[in-house]
């Protein structure tokens, strides 16, 4: 069977590229994707755990589940709020996006 | 109720009565201007009344702390326990004294400000609260309420000083506030340290003096926190090199302002000095006192000399308060009966002579409109009254016997030398030096052939010359008879904790 | 078990949500202020129907949510919020959008989140009823669609959300790994017993946590988003952004940190002291700077929770009772701060009414020609300031008292200097009102009754809280009782 | 009323003082009876206390009466009078030149400025020099000693529209008040050392040994730069010349009979002190006889006659202290007690010719002025005599006790130098009257409308007249049985070691040839107001000539040092205290903290990015600082 050390890695390069894309793209929808990565990090992790924990207990499955389930629904919302910022600027670049500073 | 109790409520008189006409003025429509004077004046004779009643009904043979009045104000609940916080009044016979000299520096101050105009509704709203504040830090027994009238005291001076002021007003305002709120946060971790300490969850001052004496603080604690109280306190009685505040704000502060602060204030930070650090920490005291003695001389040196050549009047009175204050210090410094009763009559002379000043540089100030010594010359012969009261300041700044300056000095000195002798003498030169400064500010500006363009200057009104006199007198009492004060103060600093005979 | 009566006062709120919004289905033409009203009388109800839990029972519903007063308290904090809020919104927003019903809506609902942030006793649940919270923000501050201040605000809002959100999740999972439980006793005791070698793990998920919740309460560095969010909202959902989500940030590591976490205090309470002086400082050197408004409270808030943080140092460092009291002091100050807050707004929002400035040279002359707006709005930065009379004064003192421990005292010095150094740009804004002349054409004028009122009745709490806050304060002391009788101070790891 | 409420002196000018002020200027005459009353009254007074204390006896005296005044601990203060034969010396002279002086003023002060003012100030005076005489313990004294110099400096300044005049106030205050410091602190030392401020129970403590050699000496130095201070000795001096700004009567009063011989009254009071401070009298030989000498040559080189006496007062002054420095206070005080009168009688034979030449006071414009007023000459003549030292008037008796003690007691050097300042004595009191009376009128115009002054004027000088020739009788002891008290006036004053005066014939034939020497030497040189010899003289040696017009650059001196030191000192301080403490400390300060701002504020770009590092450097930032400081 495959050691727990091997999807605990796993996961953190998986979040850790996410971190990545989110530092270091401009696009917001990139910047989506990346965060998306992040919390499927955060599922795998929850998945693996669960299961070597305690097989027949759930917790960390039915978490996974609701992570992917926030996560869907925060897409939506960031998707529609990059829509308008594209109406208002026409670019869906965050780093224009920088009026309010300082 | 006892009479004792009775009394108690006449300290929570004194201390509302401010806070209540303030209240009332809030309601009072801008435009009355006679209605808010009218009801200050009277507020203000009230108070006289009351203080001076408080100081004479305060026993000298009697216990240390009299008129106490204690009112529950949160306890028992999360940290705080039985009398965690209470609004705890009473009056020693330092602050018995002190009250006094706010009673009569506060009702000069309103008759003074009577003739201002410019939202004077405004004006005496803030002027009361400050009052109250000062009060408040007198009779405060709880920490807790010692800082909250502390604050109060302090706060208003940016507005009072900031609309009404006159020279770089926002600049002295700003700083003289910043400088004095920030002296206070050394207070307030101070306090935070020794409660903590105490682990009394209370805020009470007797609790606490009492944990102190049975020894609750260590040595080495007391060494580490008093700094905070001295220099906390410090800043506000205008502790060398933190003064600067003193001549700034001076210059920038109008009359009223100027006199209240100067005559009160200033002294809030001395009787913190003794209220915290000596009566809290009194190792730490005897620890740090030679460094508060050398700062105070330094200060008292430093204010008399930089005086001698300076020529706006606000400014040669704000030095001569450093210098004044530095000698408060000095007699603190000196932990003995004899110059601690000393310190505390100079912060009265002190009060008293600097209002007067104040008092007469406003009056002048308002119809010159310059306050530069070189401007003027003669104006004896066009406002005779207003150069006999400043000669009589003036001379009592200088320490001559027969008013009050010398009283005070002269118990300074006797005390410092028997501690510290070299420091006793720098301190005489500092006084010696006074008399430099202020007959050369007499031969300039009151003295030699009057300049023409003075030759309308009004001499003082009869309202003014109403408050000049009572601080006058108030000066020639104690300067010739001076037991009154002495009887009171030495029971109560005989009984401060590391105090010497 | 299930009782499904333990959440009756949401039910309403979620009702009267719902039918705002129903409202706006049926009528589209109905006056929006009405939806105001209409809120207002639904947080009412929530609030009302909130008081019978005072004192009641602890209830739990299946180890995920807790109602004892601790939530109770949160509630009427909530409702209240929501009432004052909604009022404040309703001239504001008739006159920026054609359609309000999921605004007063959303406000509702980030209300329950907030109320289940304070309730959740399980770390998924508290990650949903966050989200809830936050969602509905999200949208609130992107609400004038055709702002684009409000809607990149909102962009950054949502994305650093997420971001934040993403850690705190993979901080949950660690937590899981580590302790094979989300639930707060579980992850206590799963951390009592758990051995020296996951030392690093347990840290790094703590961490990840601080910053998710760090996030919500905008500590800094995490609290880069709150400035741009606030100015770029539209003022009310500013004044609810620097309340609601605050109370529920702290509401939620309360629980979350007294719960469970306590028992490894060893491994956080130095991150959470250095959070909070850094966070402290920040947010007031920066203010100093600032010539906008709403950018200043944003700031001032920052620092305001640097100071809250102290408390959190304090659980740490502190014995059990320490603990407690000073999460009692922290629950009052929270409520001094939240009033503080509405009424400098209610004031700000009545001005802004009127000229449409937000800057602070806007409020030139303000003492002229609005003596009463003045008075409020100096009341309530002498409020954050600490000064006498006002809630701050009492509040911020009990609370440092209340965390000064022999390790923390340097970090409560710290913290009266930043009150000192808040002083100075408090006062530049009085100086503004108090010492200038009105810009010329700006008259004398009457704020619309209903801010006025609103005002005044906040200012009188403001002095009430200040001079007696004895009643405030037993209410805190005793949500905070019923919130440590389930702490997990009693344990302490044994490897 | 007897010696024990002799404090009723002081009480009554005090009261008049407070009359007079509060209503002088509202009263006809402006008040100036009352004045002349009050001090009349205290004349009286006088020998009311002088009969008593005469019947009390030698067993009563010191005569003792004092109350509690405060108590802090065990540091107690009792205030009250001592009445002493030294006492009665000064009440002597106080109360006799107060009441001339008064009258006098009457006339002098004719239509001046604030004549109401100005009695009244003479009232305040006289009230605080009588306390000061009758004080019995060094903190009352030292209350009315400045309390005198305030009045001096008020009297001084009488016509403060002068600049002249308010400088000279000015700086009599502060010369005095630099000398007071050091009384101040001698006074605190003694206290320290003995733990009163009692006169009687110091000096007791002092002869019992009560402390240490050195320290006594440093203290008792103390005290003399006090006494050094009022009474102008070098260096001083300064103040005094330039007081003659004030009115006339008023040198006469203050500046040469009473306030300025209070640092002898107070040596003389101390004396048995000093006498136990080793050496302590030996300084106070030398200060006097550099004064003696150094006031005298300058006196020469005056041509205003108030400047004159004002050196000739220093001069004496000097004596007086080379007398005490003997140890015999018998001799200070008699000298003190003669000069008083005949120095009075002088200063206001001065003010008669200034206000019969209409305010002309320079030697160079008067002259000849012995026809013209008559009176005046004759009793100023007089009084120029017993000061050169004729014998047998007052003058005379006092030197030659001087002279005597000198010889007996202190080396041959005293004894010459004191000589030759006999000598200048006499020299310069001729020339001054040969110039100011005799010879041609130096402007004819001035000499054509000067009249001799009316009575109220002359009858003081007349009687001081008869005082200056009689006053030094009272040295013999039958003089002395004769008019109640025992034996001659140094017995009287000086009780301890009864020295009986006997006429020792060989002294009274040296210094009658001093006076010759002076006397006629002055006389060659000016004889009928000439002048070509004098300006041979500063011819002769023009460094010297300039050195002494210039009063040997004291005064020049001290203004470059309080101009470039004290002042420039107070510049630094002040640059220092605003740029150093003020600019660069607070301001400084603030600065960096809003600088700390500005550039944090920076850090927030604005970009969604950066925030999200800020997040991620935050948590790993945390986790560093947990993993450093946990344990």
């Amino acid at each position: 069977m495959v050691p727990l050390e091997n999807y605990l890695v796993l996961s953190g390069i998986i979040f850790s590229l996410g971190v990545y894309g989110v530092l270091a793209r401009r696009n917001a929808v990139l910047v989506l994707m990346s965060i998306e990565l992040m919390l499927n990090a955060v599922s795998l992790n929850f998945v693996a755990f669960a299961a070597y924990l305690d097989p027949d207990l759930i917790t960390g499955v039915i978490v996974a589940i609701f992570v992917i389930a926030v996560a869907a629904a925060e897409v939506g919302l960031a998707l529609a709020i990059v829509i308008r910022l594209f109406r208002n600027r026409s670019t869906a670049n965050v780093d224009e996006a920088a009026t309010l500073r300082w | 109720m006892g009479f004792d109790e009775a009394q108690g409520y006449v300290l929570l008189t004194t201390l509302a009565l401010p806070l209540v006409v303030a209240a009332t003025l809030l309601f009072v429509p801008g435009s009355q201007k006679m209605a808010v004077r009218y009801l200050s004046a009277i507020n203000a004779s009230l108070l006289l009344g009351l203080s001076i009643y408080v100081f004479l009904a305060y026993q000298a043979g009697g216990d240390p702390i009299q008129m106490e009045l204690r009112w529950a104000w949160i306890e028992n609940v999360g940290f705080l326990q039985e009398n965690g916080i209470s609004l705890h009044l009473g009056v020693d016979g330092i602050s018995a004294l002190m009250t006094l000299l706010t009673g009569i520096v506060a009702f000069a101050g309103t008759l003074v400000a009577w003739k201002l105009e410019y939202r004077t509704k405004d004006f005496f709203i803030l002027m009361w609260i400050l009052i109250a504040g000062v009060y408040g830090t007198f009779f405060a027994l709880d920490l807790f309420f010692f800082f909250f009238f502390y604050e109060l005291a302090v706060v208003p001076l940016y507005l009072l000083i900031g609309i009404w002021g006159s020279t770089r007003k926002e600049y002295g305002a700003m700083k003289l506030t910043l400088m004095l709120v920030g002296g206070s946060v050394g207070i307030w971790i101070g306090i935070f340290a020794v409660v903590h300490e105490a682990g009394l969850g209370t805020f009470d001052l007797p609790t606490l003096w009492a944990a102190g004496e049975s020894g609750v603080f260590s040595p080495n604690f007391q060494k580490a926190i008093f700094p905070f109280f001295a220099i906390g306190c410090g800043v506000l009685a205008g502790l060398w090199p933190l003064h600067t505040w003193s001549p700034d704000g001076h210059m920038s502060a109008p009359t009223s302002v100027s006199m209240v602060h100067a005559g009160v204030l200033m002294k809030l930070g001395a009787f913190g000095i003794i209220r915290l650090g000596i009566q809290i920490l009194p190792d730490g005291a005897e620890f740090w006192m030679p460094a508060l003695l050398v700062l105070g001389t330094v200060g008292a040196l430093y204010g008399a000399i930089a005086a001698l050549t300076q020529r706006d009047f606000k400014l040669i009175s704000g030095y001569s308060s450093v210098s004044h204050m530095g000698f408060v210090l000095i007699g603190l410094a000196t932990l003995n009966e004899i110059g601690m009763t000393g310190a505390v009559l100079q912060m009265f002379s002190h009060g008293v002579m600097t209002a007067l000043v104040f008092l007469l540089i406003g009056a002048l100030y308002d119809q010159a409109h310059t306050r530069d010594l070189s401007d003027f010359g003669g104006i004896a012969k066009v406002m005779p009254l207003w150069v006999v009261a400043y000669v009589v300041a003036g001379l009592a700044n200088v320490g001559l016997p027969g008013l009050s300056g010398f009283t005070a000095e002269f118990h300074i000195f006797v005390g410092a030398f028997r501690t510290y002798p070299i420091f006793g003498g720098l301190a005489i030169l500092a006084a010696a030096i006074a008399a430099a400064y202020m007959l050369r500010m007499f031969g300039v500006v009151f003295f030699g052939p009057l300049k023409p363009r003075w030759r309308d200057l009004k001499d003082i009104s009869p309202i003014e010359a109403i408050a000049a006199s009572l601080l006058i007198v108030s000066m020639l009492a104690m300067g010739l008879w001076w037991a009154p004060f002495t009887d009171r103060l030495a029971p109560t600093i005989l009984n401060l904790p590391g105090v010497t005979s | 078990m299930r009782d499904y009566t333990l959440f009756i006062p949401e039910y309403i709120a979620v009702g009267s949500a719902i039918a705002i919004l129903a409202a706006e289905l049926i009528w589209p033409r109905i006056r929006k202020d009405l939806l105001a009203y209409a809120t207002a009388v639904g947080a009412v109800a929530w609030l009302i129907a909130a008081l019978p839990y005072i004192g009641h029972t602890p209830g739990d519903f299946q180890g995920l949510l807790r109602t004892d007063d601790f939530t109770t308290y949160f509630r009427i904090l909530a409702a209240a919020i929501v009432f004052v809020v909604a009022l404040l919104s309703a001239q504001y927003m008739r006159e920026r959008t054609s359609t309000a019903g999921e605004y007063y809506g959303l406000l509702l609902i980030g209300g329950i989140g907030m109320v289940l942030m304070s309730a959740s006793s399980e770390l998924l649940t508290a990650y949903i009823s966050l989200e809830l919270l936050s969602f509905s923000l999200y949208i609130l501050v992107g609400f004038l669609k055709k702002d684009i201040l409000s809607n990149e605000a909102s962009l950054k809002y949502i994305l650093l959300g997420a971001f934040s959100s993403a850690m705190l999740l993979y901080g949950i999972s660690i937590l899981y790994g580590l302790t094979g439980s989300t639930t707060y006793e579980g992850i206590a005791e799963g951390l009592a017993e758990r051995g020296n070698d996951t030392d690093a793990a347990a840290i790094v998920g703590i961490m990840l946590i601080i910053a998710g919740v760090g996030f919500k309460v905008s500590a800094a560095p995490f609290h880069m988003w709150a400035p741009d969010a606030y100015e770029g909202a539209p003022l009310p959902i500013t004044a609810f952004l620097s309340t609601a989500s605050k109370a529920a940030g702290f509401a939620l590591i309360l629980r979350l940190f007294t719960g469970a976490l306590i028992v490894d205090a060893v491994e956080w309470r130095a991150a959470m002291a250095a959070l909070a002086a850094i966070t402290m400082t920040a947010g007031n050197l920066i203010a100093i700077q600032q010539t906008n408004l709403k950018r200043l409270v944003a700031y001032s808030s920052i620092g305001q929770v640097g100071y809250m943080l102290v408390v959190i140092a304090a659980i740490g460092y502190g014995d059990a009772a320490t603990a407690e009291d000073a999460s009692a002091a922290l629950l009052l100050h929270l409520v001094g701060y939240t009033v503080a807050t509405l009424a400098l707004f209610s004031a700000l929002i009545a001005h802004y009414n009127r000229t449409g400035d937000d800057s602070i040279a806007g409020l030139r002359g303000l003492a002229e020609t609005q003596p009463f707006l003045a008075l409020v709005i100096t009341a309530s930065l002498f409020s954050f300031a600490g000064l006498p009379f006002f809630a701050g004064f009492a509040t911020k003192f009990l609370m440092f008292q209340a965390s000064t421990t022999d390790e923390l005292l340097w970090l409560v010095g710290l913290a009266a200097a930043n009150s000192f150094v808040s002083l100075y740009y408090y006062l530049m804004v009085m100086r503004q009102m108090y010492l200038f002349e009105p810009l010329a054409g700006l008259t004398r004028f009457r704020p619309s009754p209903l801010l006025g009122g609103l005002a005044g009745i906040l200012l009188l709490g403001l002095v009430f809280i200040g001079v007696y806050p004895q009643p405030a304060f037993e209410a805190a002391d005793g949500a905070v009782s019923a919130l440590f009788e389930v702490s997990a101070t009693g344990l302490v790891r044994t490897p | 009323m007897g010696a024990e409420e002799a404090w009723i002196l002081a009480a009554v000018p005090a009261i008049t003082f407070l009359v007079l002020a509060a209503t002088g200027r509202y009263l006809p005459r402006q008040g100036d009876f009352i004045g002349i009353l009050a001090a009349g009254a205290i004349f009286v007074l006088f020998f009311v206390v002088l009969a008593d204390f005469l019947d009390l006896g030698e067993a009563a005296w010191p005569i003792v009466n004092n109350i509690a005044w405060t108590e802090i601990g065990e540091f107690e203060l009792r205030m009250g009078i001592l009445v002493d034969p030294i006492t009665i010396v000064m009440l002597a002279v106080i109360t006799t030149v107060a009441f001339m002086v008064n009258v006098f003023s009457v006339g002098y002060m004719k239509g001046e400025p604030r004549y109401w003012w100005y009695f009244a100030m003479l009232q305040l005076f006289v009230a605080s020099m009588l306390l000061l005489v009758v004080a019995d313990n060094l903190l009352l004294l030292y209350i009315s000693w400045e309390l005198v110099g305030l009045s001096s400096f008020v009297l001084i300044g009488h016509y403060w529209e002068r600049r002249s005049a308010v400088e000279a106030a000015k700086k009599a205050f502060i010369t005095t008040r630099v000398g007071d410091v050091g009384l101040l602190i001698g006074i605190i030392l003694l206290w320290e050392a003995t733990g009163t401020f009692n006169i009687l129970e110091i000096i007791e403590a002092v002869e019992a040994g009560a402390v240490g050699e050195v320290r006594l000496f440093v203290t008792m130095m103390f005290i003399f730069l006090g006494a050094m201070g009022k009474s102008a000795q070098v260096p001083f001096h300064v103040w005094l010349p330039d007081a003659m700004e004030g009115p006339t009567p008023v040198s006469a009063l203050i500046h040469a009979a009473t306030m300025v011989v209070a640092g002898v009254y107070l040596v003389a009071r101390l004396l048995p002190v000093f006498e136990v401070a080793e050496g302590a009298l030996l300084v106070v030989t030398f200060v006097g006889l550099i004064t003696a000498l150094f006031s005298g040559v300058v006196a020469f080189a005056q041509t205003d006659i108030k400047k004159v006496l004002a050196y000739s007062t220093i001069s004496q002054l000097g004596f007086m202290f080379v007398a005490l420095g003997t140890g015999l206070v018998g001799v200070g005080m008699f000298h003190l007690f003669t000069h008083a009168f005949f120095k009075a009688l002088l200063f206001l034979g001065a003010g008669s010719v200034i206000i019969g030449s209409h305010h002309h006071q320079e030697m160079g414009q008067l002259g000849g002025l012995w026809r013209k007023m008559p009176i005046t000459a004759m009793t100023f003549l007089i009084g120029s005599l017993a000061l050169a030292g004729l014998f047998p008037l007052a003058g005379f008796w006092s030197k030659d006790e001087i002279l005597h003690a000198v010889d007996s007691h202190r080396g041959a050097w005293a004894y010459v130098l004191i000589s030759v300042a006999a000598i200048m004595t006499a020299f310069y009191t001729t020339r001054l009257f040969i110039r100011t009376f005799l010879g041609q009128p130096q402007d004819a115009e001035i000499h054509s409308h000067t009249r001799e002054t009316g009575p109220i004027m002359t009858l003081p000088l007349v009687f001081l007249a008869i005082l200056s020739i009689i006053a030094g009788l009272v040295v013999f002891n039958g003089v002395g049985d004769a008019i109640g008290f025992p034996g001659g006036f140094p017995e009287f004053v000086f009780l301890h070691e009864p020295e009986r005066f006997h006429v020792d014939w060989g002294l009274v034939g040296f210094s009658s040839a001093l006076f010759v020497i002076g006397t006629f030497g002055a006389a060659w040189i000016y004889w009928r107001g000439r002048l070509d010899r004098a300006t041979a003289a500063a011819r002769w040696q023009p460094q010297l000539s300039e050195m002494v017009q210039r009063k040997f650059y004291f005064d020049d001196l001290y203004q470059f040092a309080i101009d470039r030191g004290v002042l420039g000192l107070s510049y630094l301080v002040s640059w220092f205290d605003r740029f150093a403490v003020n600019d660069t400390g607070v301001d400084g300060s603030a600065n960096m903290t809003r600088y700390a701002g500005f550039v944090l504020k920076h850090v927030q770009t604005g970009r969604v990015p950066n925030y999200a590092m800020a997040i991620a450097v935050g948590v790993v930032a945390l986790t560093l600082i947990t993993l450093a400081v946990r344990n």
